[in-house]
């Protein structure tokens, strides 16, 4: 059971929590390190989410993009697209906002103990992998091969970017990057995520894929998996669906018998294809 | 009179503030002699007999309250009336008494507005109420409170006062609660220390003095000051049943305004407070007696600028009365009516005397419902002509002060008419070709 | 064994009109003939309205309210305004205590399915508190209450649980059983509350037969079993009547909004123009609005009517169930029919989809 | 610094600033809160930029277009007040005559030179609109909602969902379940006012424009099984709805 759920007292009252450091990271998008005030930690699991409160503005679900080893506090990036992530924007270091959470059901990192991990990412995408792709690397022994994909509209659009050439330089893991659309500064790959996949040989057998992305995206990427042979419960992914209260009561976020919000946003492709 | 022999004086008002609607006064002196003194209308004429035409009759309250959001209430009222003289239905006493209620709080809400808000800051020098706010912050917070109170008497009865909702033919589509009634009892009383206090400040202050005589025309009945029923009555010694409401108004299109204007007995009369005042003085409550006394207004007044007093009085007038109705409905109660109405084709003219003035309409309907004539004639067109001959003596008597003073003066005129334009020009007299 | 006893309808009567002088009962009341609402009563004669059908919305109101504060908060907490404290409140904590007299079984299931829902891995203490502060006197139905209504189809007319005394008219007095711990004891303070005796046992008895002729033909609004219904529509996603029945639909929502089991809600924040007091709120909300399921970026995931149409039905029949060991969410009120302006009556609507689009049954 | 507001009025009964100024709670509130600029009906005017306008009225007359091309050139946020402006409200009723008509027939032939008019249209169909406060009139606590939503920088809230919504959540008996014979548009009119209509006793004429999405045939099915006949029904629609693009749909 998540913190959340031991909570005395109203399940939609946030908790304050102060933002400590923050970075534009591209036009859209910023990232934000955040305090709970109360100094507890959020004790999340990766793939979870957090619901963001700017009082006066409204709420916005947005995943946890820190891995849960982070000591002191957790991170977010937000691309800002409305109301609450445009009204984020304006805040400063030092400004409050309310957080409830961390909700939902994550990607469990113990279940796939032995397997060749492969990730990928489209977009704005790749902050909920960014989680368990820094925890499976903490215990990369635990793990055979780790392959990474990234896809982004343009060059201007990549997140995480010193981050990203880490992964590039590390010889422990695969990294290969892409976008749909080149400029004069990119060498790289040109071309949707899913040309990566004739890059990489991988094993059917033994290979797990987290898939994190559009919606548009992730069918296409699941086409690929499935021509390489990666069974449906070894694919997961991660949805977005409206949510008001990421408790599955406001019914928005409903898919079939199961909230988005609660019993995901990651499932297993099965799962997903039973809905 | 003081006036300079040769002066060249030209005042062009554009779109004058803190009226309803939009107009202009143009002022030509050449050598010391009047070329020109008017009111130019200019609002955008909307077509509203247009509009009506082809309607069901119990569409015309909604969308002839659309003419004038200051004036909604009188305007759904007066195309009641005229709909139920067409339609030979007789309302009920219970109705008639909240429709008199209904307009006690609209008259209160707009003659608190217009003097407080409107005509207020020029006496005492302000471009705006807003700029009173640091100033007589006290006053401003009265004056609002009074507003509010008169608005939420008529939310309270027609759910809305801009666009009434609930003000139907032969009654209300749904009545204010006992409970409602009682909450907003005591409210009015505590109004009348406010009321007090309004009425000495406009004991300071010093309205122009300006006489000019004119016929003064209104609604009168025999036992009450009248609102929604009566015949037509002038100053002059003239009577019309409503009816003959064109042998009083006798419209005229003149060139220099979308609204046409009117006369009758001489070249112009004024309808409003002040002719109501001057027709039914005696019909006034003694509460509304005693402050007119006490602010100088008499019945037979000619200084057009008194009509700020005048409604005043008025208010003072509606507010005893209100207090009085609401007592008589809750100790006989509120009982939900039929308003059933049997339709056949018919022609009827109904009158109001809304804040501003007498108001008329005049509908023809056919045996289907379906509205075939309209014509609908508002206070302040019948008041233009008038302003306009108020001018023509005003500046004459002024020209020896500043080309500032006497525009203030022009425009504290024009505003003390309270003169609602965007009424004025939306109806003309009009048949319809088939 | 829960308690039963037998009250005189004029001992019962006293003893609303005792309750009701310590506290709020409601009970459903005709606004208009044939318009029933519930509010507050001082008396028991509502229960003897012979036209009674269920009210324009349901009990629900009272635990969950058409719109309701979450919390406040105070202090600049407007974006423009950085570095300021911000302090929550949460809603008051202890509700006032109501009794819901005359609670018809559809309404009693109705509740339980919704505190189901809300004690569901998170308590919803918001629902909950007002929950445990109200006292349920249910009402057996002896007769349907009209055309709409098909609570027998959809296993609602029997009610086990979720009530704290449950009435039956016997005449001159009222059968009264507990349900729960507060419903006994509530039964002990009942003056003039005797035991049954064989006769008024007898009574019961024939009246429950009765009840179950007078309601044997309802069963058939529905031409399958009600537990079928999650596999029905299991395979009737396609079905062409669906996109039928949307051209009808008006997408206009008041089918969820006046639904016992439709519990979905919005959530919007208000703030003061001095941008220094707030409150977060909650307003019920409607899956066949149009805005519903749409996300950011303007993706909607049902963006046509029939679509959310279907999901409505999908929700109360076969999503709900599915999570909630087979419970329907559905009871058969009938009100989302009696309030569809376009006549559209989730009854035939399972008759029609469970039918092959070519005629024959699947 | 307090953004700059003005407020500005074309064709309309002024209602919908008449509105603004019945707020008698909140005035001073929003008085501190903004700097009104613009006020013909309430004040002088005091300065000529601005970074707010909210327009009343539509646009009946040729001249009136590059008074509104100006206004939106200065402002920042353009917010269109009230039916007039957002989708033509009343006013748009006489683009049932072609112009020529409405003048000859209306003003007779001594009237025509003085007057331009053209079919009556909602400000969008001039400028962009960035957002709308619909209503005829306007409620009070939209507008309050309006300006504390520009002044927290976000996007007023404006349901797209009918007045059903509003009218079930208030419990009402349903216009058409009274024994009046009025006829309510609610299912197809955009809510955000409390279901005002049909709380007094009366019936949604439609002031606040349509939904998307509204489903005018089975509306309209509707009324004629209430005992009016489909013109009479597209007339109800057509009443405040006249003078926007989505009034082709009725017609359709
Ligand atoms: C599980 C989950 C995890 C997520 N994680 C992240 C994350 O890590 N980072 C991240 O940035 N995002 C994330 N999101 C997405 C994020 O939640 C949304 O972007 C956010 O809720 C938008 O809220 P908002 O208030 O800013 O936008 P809103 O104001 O709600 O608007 C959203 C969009 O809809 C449009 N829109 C809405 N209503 C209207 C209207 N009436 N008229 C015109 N346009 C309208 C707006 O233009 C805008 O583009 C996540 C979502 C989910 C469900
Ligand atoms: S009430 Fe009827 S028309 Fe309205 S959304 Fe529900 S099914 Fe559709
Ligand atoms: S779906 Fe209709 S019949 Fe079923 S419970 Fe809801 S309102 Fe009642
Ligand atoms: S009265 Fe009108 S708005 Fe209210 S529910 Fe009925 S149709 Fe809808």
């Amino acid at each position: 059971m998540t913190k959340a759920a031991e909570q005395q007292g109203s399940v939609y009252v946030p908790e304050p929590a102060t933002i400590v450091d923050k970075k534009r990271m591209t036009e859209e998008e910023t990232w934000y390190d955040l305090r709970l005030d109360s100094g507890e930690q959020l004790d999340h699991d990766p793939g979870q989410f957090v619901e963001v409160s700017v009082f006066g503005v409204g709420e916005a679900p947005i995943s946890i993009s820190s891995p849960p080893s982070k000591e002191d506090g957790f991170e977010l990036c937000i691309r800002h697209v409305g109301n609450v992530t445009n009204a984020i924007k304006k805040l400063g270091m030092g400004d409050k906002v309310g957080i409830r959470g961390p909700f939902g059901t994550g990607f469990d990192p113990d279940a796939v103990v032995g397997k060749d991990i492969l990730f990928v990412a489209g977009g704005l995408g790749l902050v909920p992998l960014r989680s368990l792709i820094w925890t499976v690397l903490e215990r990369r022994e635990d793990y055979e091969r780790v392959i990474i994909f990234y896809g982004t509209r343009s060059p201007a659009t990549i997140l995480y970017e010193d981050e990203l050439k880490q992964w590039e330089n590390d010889p422990t893991v695969e990294y290969h990057g892409t976008v749909d659309m080149a400029d004069d500064t990119w060498k790289g790959n040109v071309g949707v995520v899913t040309t990566l996949f004739s890059r990489v040989d991988l094993d059917p057998d033994n290979t797990v894929a987290f898939i994190c992305g559009p919606d548009i995206m992730f069918r296409f990427v699941v086409q690929e998996t499935e021509k390489v042979g990666i069974p449906d419960d070894m694919t997961f992914l991660s949805m977005e669906r409206r949510m008001k209260c990421g408790i599955g009561k406001c019914g928005h976020c409903q898919e079939g018998s199961v909230y988005i919000c609660r019993e995901g946003p990651c499932f297993s492709y099965e799962q997903i294809k039973a809905l | 009179m003081t006036a300079q022999t040769d002066r060249n004086l030209n005042i062009t008002v554009h779109h004058m503030t803190r009226v309803e609607g939009h107009g202009n006064i143009v002022v030509d002196v050449k050598n010391g002699t009047l070329d020109r003194a008017e009111l130019e209308i200019v609002e955008s004429p909307r077509f509203f007999e247009a509009m009506l035409k082809g309607r069901k009759w119990h569409e015309a309250p909604y969308i002839t309250a659309r003419i004038c959001g200051i004036c909604a209430v009188g305007h759904a009222q007066a195309s009641i009336n005229a709909l139920e003289d067409a339609l030979g239905v007789t309302p009920s006493e219970q109705t008639l008494k909240l429709r008199r209620l209904l307009f006690n709080a609209e008259t209160m809400q707009s003659h608190w507005l217009h003097v407080f808000f409107l005509a207020v800051p020029d006496f005492l020098g302000a471009g705006s109420a807003i700029e009173l706010v640091d100033d007589k912050p006290e006053a401003v917070k009265m004056a609002l409170r009074l507003k509010k109170l008169a608005n939420d008497l008529a939310d309270m009865i027609c759910g809305r006062k801009v666009h009434p909702i609930s003000m139907k033919v032969n009654g209300f589509s749904s009545l204010p609660s006992p409970e409602e009634l009682a909450a907003i009892r005591p409210r009015l009383e505590d109004a009348r220390s406010d009321l007090r206090a309004a009425v000495d400040l406009l004991k300071t202050v010093n309205i122009p003095d300006f006489e000019r005589e004119t016929e003064y025309v209104a609604l009168s009945l025999d036992d009450e000051y009248a609102w929604i029923s009566g015949d037509i009555h002038t100053t002059d010694g003239f009577s019309y049943d409503v009816s003959d409401y064109r042998k009083v108004t006798n419209e005229k299109a003149v060139p220099h305004s979308t609204a046409k204007h009117t006369s009758h007995n001489r070249e112009s009369y004024m309808v409003g407070a002040l002719a109501r005042v001057n027709n039914n003085y005696e019909h006034l409550r003694p509460e509304a007696k005693a402050v007119a006394e006490e602010l100088g207004l008499e019945k037979g007044c000619t200084n057009p600028f008194m009509n700020n007093i005048a409604q005043i009085v008025e208010s003072v007038h509606c507010l005893e009365d209100s207090i009085e109705l609401i007592d008589e409905f809750l100790t006989e109660g509120l009982n939900k009516e039929d308003r059933s109405v049997e339709v056949s084709a018919g022609r009827g003219a109904g009158a109001a005397e809304v804040p501003r003035g007498i108001l008329f309409h005049e509908y023809a309907i056919d045996d289907d419902g379906y509205i075939t004539e309209a014509n609908c004639i508002i206070p302040t067109g019948q008041n233009l002509a008038n302003i306009d001959q108020d001018m023509k003596a005003l500046v004459p008597a002024v020209l020896d002060k500043s080309k500032d003073e006497i525009t203030l003066m022009l425009e504290m005129l024009v505003r003390a008419y309270d003169p609602c334009i965007s009424c004025s020009t939306h109806f003309l007299d009009v048949s319809f070709k088939e | 064994m829960k308690s039963l006893k037998i009250v005189p309808k004029d001992a019962f009567d006293s003893f609303v009109r005792s309750l009701a002088e310590d506290g709020e009962v409601v009970a459903p009341v005709a606004r208009e003939p044939g318009q029933y609402v519930y509010d507050s009563v001082s008396d028991a004669s509502a229960l003897e309205d012979e036209d009674y059908i269920p009210t324009l919305n349901p009990p629900k109101k009272y635990f969950m309210p058409a719109e309701e504060v979450l919390f406040k908060f105070t202090g600049k907490g407007a974006p423009t305004h950085s570095g300021v404290e911000v302090e929550t409140e949460a809603q008051a904590e202890a509700e006032e205590e109501i009794v819901l007299l005359g609670v018809r079984p559809c309404d009693v299931a109705a509740i339980r399915l919704t505190d189901q829902a809300f004690e569901d891995t998170y308590e919803d203490e918001h629902y909950l508190n007002r929950r445990d502060a109200a006292t349920i006197i249910a009402m057996n139905c002896q007769e349907l209450c009209d055309e709409h209504a098909f609570c027998a189809a959809m296993g609602s007319l029997k009610v086990e649980a979720g009530y704290d005394l449950l009435l039956t008219d016997l005449g001159d007095a009222w059968a009264v059983a507990a349900g729960t711990e507060k419903g006994e004891q509530l039964l002990q303070q009942i003056p003039g509350a005797r035991d049954a005796d064989a006769a008024a046992q007898k009574k019961l008895q024939d009246l429950t037969d009765q009840q179950e002729e007078n309601f044997e033909n309802v069963k058939d609004r529905l031409d399958f079993p009600a537990e079928d219904l999650p596999e029905i529509l299991g395979e009737a996603e396609d079905h062409p009547a669906w996109q039928e029945f949307g051209d009808e639909c008006m997408g206009c929502g008041r089918c969820n909004l006046v639904c016992p089991t439709c519990f979905c809600f919005d959530v919007l924040d208000e703030v003061d123009l001095g941008l220094e007091e707030g409150e977060r709120k909650r307003q019920w909300d409607g899956c066949t609005l149009l805005e519903f399921a749409m996300v950011a970026g303007g993706e909607n995931f049902r963006e046509d009517r029939d679509e959310r149409l279907r999901h409505r039905f999908y929700r109360k029949a076969k999503y709900l169930p599915e999570r909630y060991d087979g419970d329907m969410y559905c009871t058969g009120c009938g009100r989302c029919i009696r309030t569809c302006l376009v006549d559209i009556d989730p009854a035939e609507v399972f008759n029609t989809v469970a039918e092959k689009p070519g005629g024959e049954a699947s | 610094m307090k953004p700059r507001v003005g407020i500005f009025s074309f064709s309309s009964c002024e209602g919908c600033q008449l509105q603004i100024l019945n707020m008698e709670n909140e005035l001073l509130d929003i008085v501190g809160a903004i700097d009104l600029v613009t006020f013909r009906e309430a004040m002088d005017p005091v300065a000529r930029d601005y970074d707010v306008a909210f327009v009343e009225g539509s646009i009946t007359r040729e001249s009136e277009i590059p008074m509104l091309e100006e206004i939106r050139r200065k402002a920042d946020v353009l917010v269109a007040l009230g039916a007039c402006a957002t989708i033509g409200g009343v006013n748009a009723m006489k683009n049932k005559f072609s112009p020529e008509e409405n003048l000859q027939e209306v003003y007779g032939d001594a009237g025509s030179e003085y007057y331009d008019t053209i079919p009556t249209r909602g400000i969008d169909e001039v400028v962009d609109v960035d957002y709308y406060i619909h209503g005829c009139p306007i409620d009070r606590t939209d507008f309050a909602q309006t300006v504390t939503s520009l002044l927290l920088g976000k996007r007023p809230y404006t349901p797209n969902f009918p007045v059903c919504v509003e009218c079930r959540l208030k419990e009402n008996v349903c216009v058409y379940d009274r024994d009046d014979d009025e006829i309510c548009l609610g299912p197809v009119i955009r809510a955000g006012c409390s279901a005002v209509c049909p709380s007094f006793g009366s019936a949604c004429i439609g002031c606040r424009g349509y939904v998307d999405q509204a489903n005018f045939d089975s509306l309209i099915k509707v009324m004629v099984e209430h005992g009016i006949d489909e013109e009479e029904a597209k007339k109800k629609l057509r009443m405040f709805n006249t003078g926007n693009a989505k009034a082709q749909e009725v017609e359709a």
